[in-house]
């Protein structure tokens, strides 16, 4: 299974039926692959729109019905469309119940940096400073490494998105749990090690005695 | 979302609760969740809405049965008696001027601290309150107002929650749908998912908490 | 002519074709009465309607199209209804032409006092504070005097509606514009002299040479 | 509201306006009012938007001409173009959070001096700006955004000028609409007068000033 399958199928185990839930774009997109059977989510497009359903069939797209990134999208039954004002109404007012993004870093505490590399790649900050500061639950899908170096650092270098630290951090090695400021390991990627995920990362985590594989399938329970 | 009775809606609210209410002179009141309220006499509530009506109009029932302790609006000059209970000291009444108060109700569902307005200032409305200039004007901060409860009456609903209003019964409604943390909502009708245009839908589904099942 | 009357058609005189107009409880209302024709005013009710119509008829009313005072009205072809931060962005935003409203009194400088009479009737001030603060045009409709004394008085003694003056008053007798913090004296009603507006005024009135008569057939100019 | 050609709506735009444009990645932009605009070379252009797009599309067009001196957008991560010219210091572009701009524009347009937000607090974004204190959590003091000119894409229009939008090519369009001193709407669509609903029209017709005949 590729990086991206393990992190988007462990993320989508976060979901719980009535969630209202946004996905960014990347890997966060992938999550909506992986909706167990038997829960209803809402996902939110923050250009406007709740009821985001998948890619439209060939020959069936609308030009004025698409997701963040401007791609066609469907709607499905039961979606609502409205403005920017609404829309980051439900993303700040915490009316979100998950946002999942990708990250150029998380630090020890949680922080995200995802927004810009100073001097190199200025994409803007779009609207990941409103979704952290504001959704119930942040959680960040991203590689554990970059290059060779690890993403989960001591102290970020990059600007930060917002002070608001993330609750959790799922790479294909690891999901990483923020709590009172400290980085706990949560679970480990299957034929991972322990140590394999404390010498790719270069904050320090808290291991617990026990430390559970990650869990892929599907969740059964509501 | 969940489907609930009329009753267990209204029990879930404590003594003492605050409450946003919808309605504009009654008009886009929960009528039903009001009378339901009086029947199980709530009591020592505190309630933001636009105005306290008339008597035996939505909110004017409320005041008339005494279950109020405060209530936060921009009118009551349609209702003596709330004036009488004011006079004498039976029911604390904060006036806010309608376009403060409804910002400050949109404020605290939207997760803003409050808002700059340039109403109120120099007025008695100022006391106590910050001003800032911006741009060589001076505005009011207002601040976020939220509740407990919002008691919110829709045209349309779907089974799964998602609400559209009637002309002039929407109001402060979709407001205060935002503004609580626990969103009760009574539709005139309930309808199949997929039959509201998206375009139509005016509060998304997932913000409400509860629907009032049809008796 | 009752006084009602002669305030109203004279502030329809106000009206200008595709003007966004808030009518206010009471005289104001009368003025939707005597619109000229061949021109269309936008009539909005801030409990959040814009082409809001005439009473409907018998049998043909709904409760939940209603003006600001929940009196049921009608919808004129080409309305809109919208909720009340939409109505008072309208408002306090600048797009109202003219909004016209009721007066207690009204100072030499124009300043409005129209929302309570400390221990006596406290209605609240609704919408007036945003109308009169933010309104392009403020007019106010009003009788000259109330029980033998003057409504526009040297200073109010009733608590402030908005720092922002009003533009003109009518009553039965008078239109007297407000500008640059002085009032002067615009015209005076059919059978009444300068001198007895004088009389019935405390404030100081500044009067030009030549005093026209109020008119009050409809304007024929768009 | 007047009806106007396409050609005599962008000839009131003189260089160095600021223009407000709806759209969100161009979806909801009106782009033969942007076509128009390179036709007619308008130079020193200041917009505000969500994005500028990409290459070929939208405001992205505006940006490969080199028409705009100043954007203030939320992201210009998918148009090459525009962060090229920001590096080589040709293009002033102003990153504001998208919930924060969008806020900001509403307040132009509702007369309010500005909001409270708590996003960007301990960022870049917190830079220059004042902190508030509200139930004791800090907010940013943002300042209300106004322009010359809003450039409005709708999906319906009817005659008089009320405006309806389609799906997510609502998004900004609405809010820009209340907050510049001159309105143009081009609209997919031009309907008889009463054909929209009351409560479908999300633009009511007195804010805008021009609306585009169809050619």
């Amino acid at each position: 299974m590729d990086a991206q399958t393990i992190i988007a199928k462990r993320i989508a185990r976060e979901l719980r039926d009535g969630m209202l839930v946004n996905l960014g774009i990347g890997i966060p997109t992938l999550v909506a692959n992986f909706v167990p059977d038997g829960i209803h989510v809402f996902f939110q497009s923050e250009n406007g729109l709740i009821g985001t359903g998948p890619i439209p069939e060939q020959g069936m797209a609308l030009p004025w019905l698409t997701d963040a990134g401007g791609r066609p999208v469907t709607a499905l039954p039961g979606a609502s469309t409205f403005d920017s004002a609404m829309s980051f109404a439900l993303i700040r007012g915490g009316h979100l119940d998950l946002t999942v993004l990708g990250g150029l870093q998380v630090d020890r505490r949680g922080l995200l940096a995802n927004w810009m590399i100073p001097g190199k790649m200025v994409p803007g900050m779009g609207g990941a400073m409103d979704l952290v500061t504001g959704a119930k639950r942040v959680v960040v899908a991203m590689q554990h490494t970059a290059k060779g170096k690890s993403k989960i650092v001591d102290a970020l270098s990059l600007p930060l998105t917002s002070t608001r630290p993330v609750d959790l951090v799922v790479t294909e090695l690891a999901a990483i749990a923020f709590q009172d400021g400290r980085a706990t390991l949560m679970e480990i990627a299957d034929g991972v090690s322990v140590e394999e995920v404390l010498a790719a990362t270069e904050a320090d985590l808290f291991v617990p005695d026990n430390v559970p594989r990650m869990a892929l399938e599907p969740r059964t329970e509501p | 979302m969940k489907t609930i009775s009329l009753h267990d809606a209204v029990a879930i609210i404590p003594d003492g609760a605050s409450l946003m209410i919808g309605g504009f002179m009654g008009v886009g009141t929960p009528e039903a969740v009001i009378d339901e309220i009086l029947r199980q006499k709530k009591s020592h509530l505190t309630v933001i809405a636009n105005d306290t009506a008339s008597p035996g109009i939505g909110i004017g029932k409320l005041v008339t049965a005494r279950l109020l302790s405060k209530v936060i609006v921009s009118h009551i000059g349609l209702n003596p008696e709330t004036q009488q209970q004011m006079m004498a000291g039976d029911l604390q009444v904060d006036l806010v001027p309608q376009g403060t108060l409804v910002e400050r109700i949109r404020a605290g569902g939207c997760g803003l601290g409050g808002i700059l307005t340039p109403t109120g200032i120099g007025t008695v409305v100022e006391e106590g309150k910050s001003k800032i200039t911006v741009n060589g004007r001076e505005y009011l901060l207002e601040v976020a107002l939220r509740a407990d409860f919002a008691l919110i009456h829709a045209f349309l609903a779907d089974y799964i929650g998602n609400l559209a209003y009637a002309l002039t019964a929407r109001n402060f409604n979709p407001l205060m749908a935002l503004a609580t943390d626990t969103v009760i909502a009574n539709a005139d009708n309930i309808v199949p998912v997929g039959v509201v245009a998206p375009d139509h839908v005016v509060t998304p589904a997932p913000v409400v908490d509860y629907l009032i099942a049809k008796a």
